[in-house]
């Protein structure tokens, strides 16, 4: 077995320092009647493994191969291949984490500065180290408002927060007591602020609205940020599509407490839905209360500037129940993915990214907009993704188009039963005009 | 260095120290942002095929990303790749990490991983083109259900802690639909600190239960505190002590005589995995951590991926959407589990892991035990090496980790962390420190499977020749490391001053390197 | 290290050497051979599913490998991740090493390379299938003609010397139609010794033209040598010192005028390509290193590539087979080329780093110039930045690199050969320093394009810092360097007592670490 | 342009130091009548790079999406994930020839064993660095034979040995007044003793056969060593499928002199042709003629194992038109590949590759000898390849097969006109039975 170095002699030596005449006397301690061999095939070799994973990967249609539409939480961005090789690296692949800040600071100081660009893109004051993904941040940010504005049990979500989200918030929130209030979102595709400022009363600790908003629609911070603080509320931020942060004003502008959601877009492959990179960040006065890990600078005993894990009294390895989480494992390789993406792409090109992105959703939405029989339902402005409703029912044209190899979109059918006509168009700037053309030929055909 | 040299070198300039003058390279690596510098670039995009248009009112739009780098691609690969060699990884050396499992990863499944069919695609994609994914996922769980002795499995937990607050969960539904929850979850004060966090995010009060002096859970104490308001036990099997719990039969038997669930964290699976089954030792549901058993990458802190199997009666509740096979072979995702719990998180999972832990599990197959036999053969080795040497609070037979404490340093003045950063100037990774918290001073040490002889007899060797310089020499010890590119790290001064991000300064943003 | 701990750890353990003390992890990696172990495996095969069929006679048979390795996959992906952290990279720091243009390498590039359709696929599958390999190939060869304005290229030498030999067998060829071969080719003093070599495998006699004190040639000496019996002038553009000929039109006609052929040995084209062109200057046929003006990487000693353009008049000798687009616009391979010099290797050449070299082609475009231009930049920035402290011999304008020398260091004792090792402990790799041969202790830099000012900057300021450690503490420049993996290596040793592998031995085969 | 990391102020400030007002300026020394720009089209970014490449790529069949049986010097074995991704670390990459010792023991001691393992295979004493592939290598031993044996100006090479070696021999030879002789194959299809030895004379300083012969044929080393030894010449043994090496008596114990060729197959992808990896080992008492790198185990100045580069007084960069050959840049990564793959498979595995080639290709040929209208040419035994010989020309058939996904072999008419009907199918350990029958299958039906 190639995985075990140890030899036949080794092993026989080994057992004579121990004691033991055979491995199974190690085994003692467990009982007799459980210790069952597992009924699997025998061992497969290298090649083998590749004939059957690469056989089953063979079997997926993706991204390379097809012209894609998909996103709805997970988007198809370009990643450069220096992001891409660098995780290969032992150092970063197969290390814990960072524990022992001595011979860790290379994940710890690229941790620090994954904090410092999810800060500067979200105009925040502190990101955390990543959390597993968008939902599970939302929910972090929701329980993190509960213990700063203690005593209140009602969070008020728009309903055009990821559906993925909102149905995993109402998992963690189950048998806490909290309680959820949809508000439904306008006609125009949008929050409503008036019905949302009316959802919220002196009971409620959190207002969460999600912008560009789970249809794609672009909303105004403003809309939670008001509502929430109008009642003393925490105000957060939902991001599922984070390349819009570099072109659409931020949720610290705007005077958010929290934004948090998912950075998979920032130089995350879809790996199919995981793993995805969660972000959270807030303002300075509550830092203490943030989940997750954090990195911060320190000295060394030489006086030189170092990196560690720090405020490590908020998490569950010292304070157990006590825990503002209980996350420990997180996301690391896919911030450090993030990190080393954002820094290539900089200032001028997470801005570029997203202004082609923009253009090339518009110049589909103009596109599908002129085919008799197709409408685009929501009227406000929207970034890189817009519902279209068509004339026939969504799930099986688009698995129609998908054996033609166009994957055109996610219908909306999938959360919402009834909704059978509507499904969402993604466009990144990896989608090319001919592309954009082949979905409304297609399209049209369809018509 | 030679002894001459130092001579030599401290006539010519006396008073500077002597590392300064040999080594006058500075080992620091400045932040990439203060590597920016204006009109720079470090990406390329096409030029854009579509009209330059943009429907976003003003008001909506940000200004420039301020702070943000300007930098071109050579300088960021190699500031990565410089970052990277301060980090110490598996791929180094021993990396003795109590309770982390830090075993090989096989090089075969990060590139079964990173197929396109796997990496490029989408998890709302149509069914009828992601046969491939779904089947992948059915057979992982075909093969932990196996390997568990359980019912089903759901893969969706992001890592290990997520999996103990879906199977807490779980009970809980189960509990509920039964009438009632009940209040109490029961931890044995060995526990990681993810299960009590877990059952209280779960909606549980804890009650902690004390071990006893062989580090294990008496049957009095466990029949006292196992009320009808307890919910269940949360166990780690074998514990964090590396024990395992040979009353584990009786134990499940108490725990179900009250109506309670027995959970099983699996962080430590990796002891007994192929050798023996969960599902017939009485658990009823179980997390396993794929980053450490089946050698998923830890990737410096995740992602993990933490799996959760269960006995029968907790499979309605199980999170939603489950994997299904259908009579004609193809694969579907089945949404319509009215008892789930719901969903924990996006999508599957962490997709990708499950490609490489299925690889991995392919790779053993029916000969997986071996892990389990190498990982405890290798931790008894090494406790028999050090056995005298260093206090053992607890001698229990060992299993995959064995934890011993600094009693007999400390009288020395150095404690357990101290001799961790030592062993570093020796080339090892510390062990674990920071847990169980009922050894004091714990030095808790897994060396895994996939450690040989060789290496093991070098670490053994390197914590004997430390022990002596405890005697010898303590402050050699006591001002380690020495060798590592930064000296200790003032982690105390770290939460005192709180510096967690980088903030553009006039004048910082790509201005010369910060000393 | 601190000095308080220098004195505590001298008191503790008084003639240990105080870095034994600190540091006692020895940092010697065993050879594989060392740690190989009977039983131990690094593979997987499958089970074979044909007859186990021998029908090899015995006597034809070998036994066992003797000393071949058993060890385990994890031991190796050790070994050889811990042997690559005693290698300094690009990707590190600064790599001035003259004359080998070390510069960023693409990472696009190599994943292009890595694409199944090139990397698995077979030069002689059937031309049908191979289209796209084929179509690459051509791309690659109307792009060095572009740039080098020259008419046709062959791509099949594998490195710089490989492709100067296939000019100089063109050069051969051509004249040998014409009737006489010639016995000679002129070579200038400061030429890299593969020219030399190459002309001698090419069948000619080698006479060196004497470069003048602006290190260049003299017109007249050339007209001199310049016989009718002379084949050709091999000239390095610019030269090794990285002098342009500024006269060279001058020499194209002087060499032509003669009926000779005027090669130019391009591995300095990063200095000027796509800035001028050197078909224009009267070249008759010059050979490119794709691993340095095209990026492709070193990787340790090679693969390079060496394709080779010609002008018109060569192009009937070049290597068989060309690679030609038929009318209809598929690509196929000609091998009937009836006065081609013949084929100097299998296959189509290096072809992984035809990939590369395209993408790195495509990816600056028409902009190409400004590797260039940034090449010249930096040279001449170091060269402002060291002037006065270094003695340089040549000060005409200096393109790409600037060659130095210690001649002021020496009448301290030190050589070029110990500020190179002293460079390494400032975390710089040394400058070329074995030639070119007309300078005595040279230290030859080139920067390349792909290092930024602060890197310049830190170069300059620690080459300023030993040459002042050279006058004020000598003794440290000559015992460096200090801080590397092992200290000055015994060159010398090596050559009088030759140890070329290791031998297997009883005992020595998986037997304990060699010290 | 994301690969040059100087801002515009850098370079203002970089002019000024310079004491220039433009770049330009640095170069004046090029005349300005041959300063012409290229016309090249405008850059294209990393995603135009990956669509332009990827299209290229996608246009190729390749041993993965086909049943393949091609080899004729160069072969698709098993490669483990392990050598392959271990090439992309940067210190391994992006670093050259190991010519400062202390800065690079990584790259020094890699070839060191290297050079062990060649010497291990072949059962000589001394192996090199790596030479550029397998026909530049027998040139290189036969010109490293020539200097042994001075005032010899003939070789004599079987006519088994692969034809691109051999016209590769003729184009070094054509100017250097040395002469080649070569020797047919026997009827089947092994050289002649008699007729090897016959050619031999006392002009002759080398005498050189491939074995596994071009035609797949075992050949007996001692033919060659006896022809060669009997009248003073060198004897040289060509390799061009290295896996054989571990099953097949080694050149060494025969009594070989030189010991060269490729060893493409022991790790290294076939990158359609290169690079591949040449090899070449000799006795000790030749060591001092042998061309190339060498690296040398010696002492560091405190006493510690370190590795060198070694011998270079052979070598062109200081014996200049003396060198024992031109070569400098080599093989080094492949070497590397090479090394890191002989260590995973070592005593046993590379055997195992070895014993199941053959395996397999004696099913194959035991399967094609059955099909009417097809037969086996060659009666002597074979290690991993054969030729065929069917009733229809052989490249249109070929053709014909490939388009339905089967590579099933390389037409001998690609070097010999005339030789329309044979083909050489290779097998080796990564081909299935069911492939092996699909090609069967897929003949038959052709005869
Ligand atoms: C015993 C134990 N339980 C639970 C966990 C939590 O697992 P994870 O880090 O995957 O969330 C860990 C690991 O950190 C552990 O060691
Ligand atoms: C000036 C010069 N010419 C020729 C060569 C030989 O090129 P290669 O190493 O690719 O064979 C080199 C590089 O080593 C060189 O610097």
């Amino acid at each position: 077995m190639k995985f075990l170095p140890t030899s036949d002699a080794d092993r026989a030596e080994m057992l004579a320092a121990i004691g033991v005449s055979s491995v199974d006397d190690l085994f003692a301690a467990i009982p007799a009647s459980v210790r069952i061999a597992p009924d699997l095939p025998p061992p497969m070799s290298e090649i083998e493994i590749r004939r059957f994973l690469g056989g089953l990967a063979s079997k997926n249609a993706h991204a390379r191969d097809t012209a894609f539409f998909l996103g709805a939480g997970v988007y198809n961005h370009y990643v450069s291949a220096v992001a891409d090789q660098m995780l290969y690296r032992a150092e970063w692949l197969t290390s814990y984490t960072p524990y022992q800040p001595e011979i860790s600071q290379g994940t710890l100081q690229s941790i620090f500065e994954f904090q410092t660009h999810i800060c500067l893109l979200t105009a925040m004051d502190v990101a955390n180290a990543s959390l597993y993904e968008g939902a599970s941040a939302l929910v972090e940010g929701l329980l993190m408002s509960e213990r700063l504005v203690r005593g209140r049990r009602r969070a008020v979500l728009s309903a055009g927060i990821h559906p993925e989200y909102r149905e995993t918030v109402r998992t963690y929130f189950q048998n806490l007591g909290l309680e959820v209030v949809e508000v439904p979102l306008g006609a125009d595709g949008a929050t409503n602020p008036a019905a949302l400022a009316a959802a919220v009363d002196d009971t409620t600790f959190a207002v969460a609205v999600q912008s560009p908003n789970f249809r794609g629609v672009i909303e105004d911070w403003k809309t939670g940020v008001d509502a929430a603080h109008a009642r003393g509320a925490m105000s957060i931020a939902v991001v599922a599509e984070a390349v819009s942060l570099a072109l659409l004003a931020p949720p610290g502008e705007a005077g958010a407490d929290i934004a948090c959601g998912e950075a998979q877009s920032l130089g995350v492959p879809m790996h199919n839905g995981g793993p995805l990179l969660g972000f959270l960040a807030c303002r300075t006065a509550h830092q203490r209360q943030i989940p997750g890990r954090l990195v911060g600078e320190t000295r060394d005993a030489d006086g030189r500037r170092a990196f560690c894990l720090t405020l490590s009294t908020r998490e569950q390895h010292i304070r157990r129940e006590k825990a503002t989480s209980n996350i420990c494992t997180n996301q690391g390789l896919m911030a450090l993915a993030s990190n080393i993406h954002m820094s290539l792409l900089g200032k001028k090109g997470m801005r570029e990214v997203a202004a082609q992105s923009h253009a090339k959703a518009e110049y589909c939405k103009s596109r599908i907009a002129t085919i008799p029989g197709w409408r685009i339902p929501d009227a406000r402005p929207t970034f890189n993704e817009f519902a279209v409703a068509g004339p026939v029912p969504a799930a099986p044209l688009l698995d129609r188009l998908a054996r033609r190899g166009i994957l055109a979109g996610v219908p909306l059918s999938r959360w919402d039963r009834g909704n059978d006509r509507e499904f969402l168009v993604a466009v990144t700037e990896m989608n090319t005009r001919e592309e954009i053309d082949r979905l409304a030929a297609a399209l049209a055909e369809a018509a | 260095m030679s002894v001459d040299l130092e001579n030599e070198t401290e006539k010519a300039a006396p008073g500077k120290p002597l590392g300064d003058r040999l080594h006058p390279e500075p080992r620091h690596e400045p932040l990439v942002f203060e590597r920016s510098g204006a009109g720079k670039v470090g990406y390329s995009l096409p030029a854009l095929d579509v009209p330059a248009v943009s429907a976003i009112p003003a008001e909506l739009l940000r200004t420039e990303i301020e702070g943000e780098t300007e930098i071109s691609e050579v300088e960021v690969a190699r500031h990565f790749t410089r970052l990277s060699r301060l980090n110490f990884s598996i791929d180094e050396n021993l990396y003795p990490l109590g309770s982390c499992t830090m075993k090989h990863n096989p090089r075969t499944n990060e590139e079964m991983a990173r197929l396109p069919g796997f990496a490029a695609s989408h998890p709302l994609a149509p069914e009828i083109v992601s046969q491939g994914t779904l089947e992948l996922a059915w057979n992982l769980e075909q093969a932990l259900k196996e390997l568990t002795g359980l019912s089903r499995v759901t893969l969706q937990p992001a890592a290990g802690a997520q999996g103990e607050l879906a199977g807490m969960l779980m009970v809980r539904a189960a509990l509920t639909r039964s009438g009632n929850p009940r209040r109490t979850v029961l931890i044995p004060d060995s526990a990681h600190g993810t299960n009590p966090a877990s059952a209280h995010f779960a909606g549980y009060r804890v009650k902690e239960l004390k071990s006893n002096a062989r580090g294990t859970l008496d049957l009095h104490v466990l029949e006292e505190a196992m009320t009808e308001d307890v919910a269940g036990l949360m166990l780690t099997v074998p514990n964090t002590l590396g024990i395992f719990e040979s009353q584990i039969l009786e134990i499940a038997e108490i725990v179900h005589a009250k109506g309670g669930y027995l959970y099983c964290d699996g962080a430590n699976f990796n002891s007994f995995v192929g050798v023996a089954k969960p599902g017939a030792m009485g658990i009823d549901v179980m997390h396993m951590n794929l980053h450490k058993t089946f050698s998923t990458p830890h990737g410096g802190g995740g992602p993990g991926s933490g799996p959760v199997a269960v006995a029968e009666r907790l499979v309605p509740f199980l999170p939603r959407p489950t994997i299904e096979r259908r009579p004609d072979g193809t694969f579907t995702l089945d949404f319509d589990r009215p008892e789930s719990i719901g969903r924990l998180r996006t999508f599957l999972g962490n997709y990708g892991m499950f490609v490489r832990a299925l690889a991995y599990i392919a790779a053993y197959g029916n000969r997986i035990g071996e892990v389990a036999r190498g990982a405890v053969l290798n931790a008894n080795y090494i406790r028999a090496g050090l056995a005298g040497l260093y206090h053992l609070k607890y001698d229990a037979p060992t299993m995959h980790e064995v934890v011993f404490s600094d009693r007999k340093q400390a009288e020395h003045g150095v404690h357990n962390g101290d001799i961790g950063k030592r062993l570093m100037d020796y080339g090892f990774h510390p062990p674990t420190i920071s847990f169980p918290l009922i050894v004091h001073g714990a030095l808790m040490i897994e060396p895994t499977e996939t450690e040989g002889k060789s290496g093991l007899d070098a670490f053994v060797a390197a914590m004997r020749a430390i022990a002596a310089e405890v005697e010898s020499d303590p402050q050699i010890v006591l001002t380690a490391p020495h060798t590592t590119p930064v000296r200790r790290v003032d982690e105390v001064g770290a939460a005192r001053n709180l510096v967690l991000r980088w903030k553009p300064q006039a004048g910082n943003d790509g201005s010369r390197d910060r000393k």
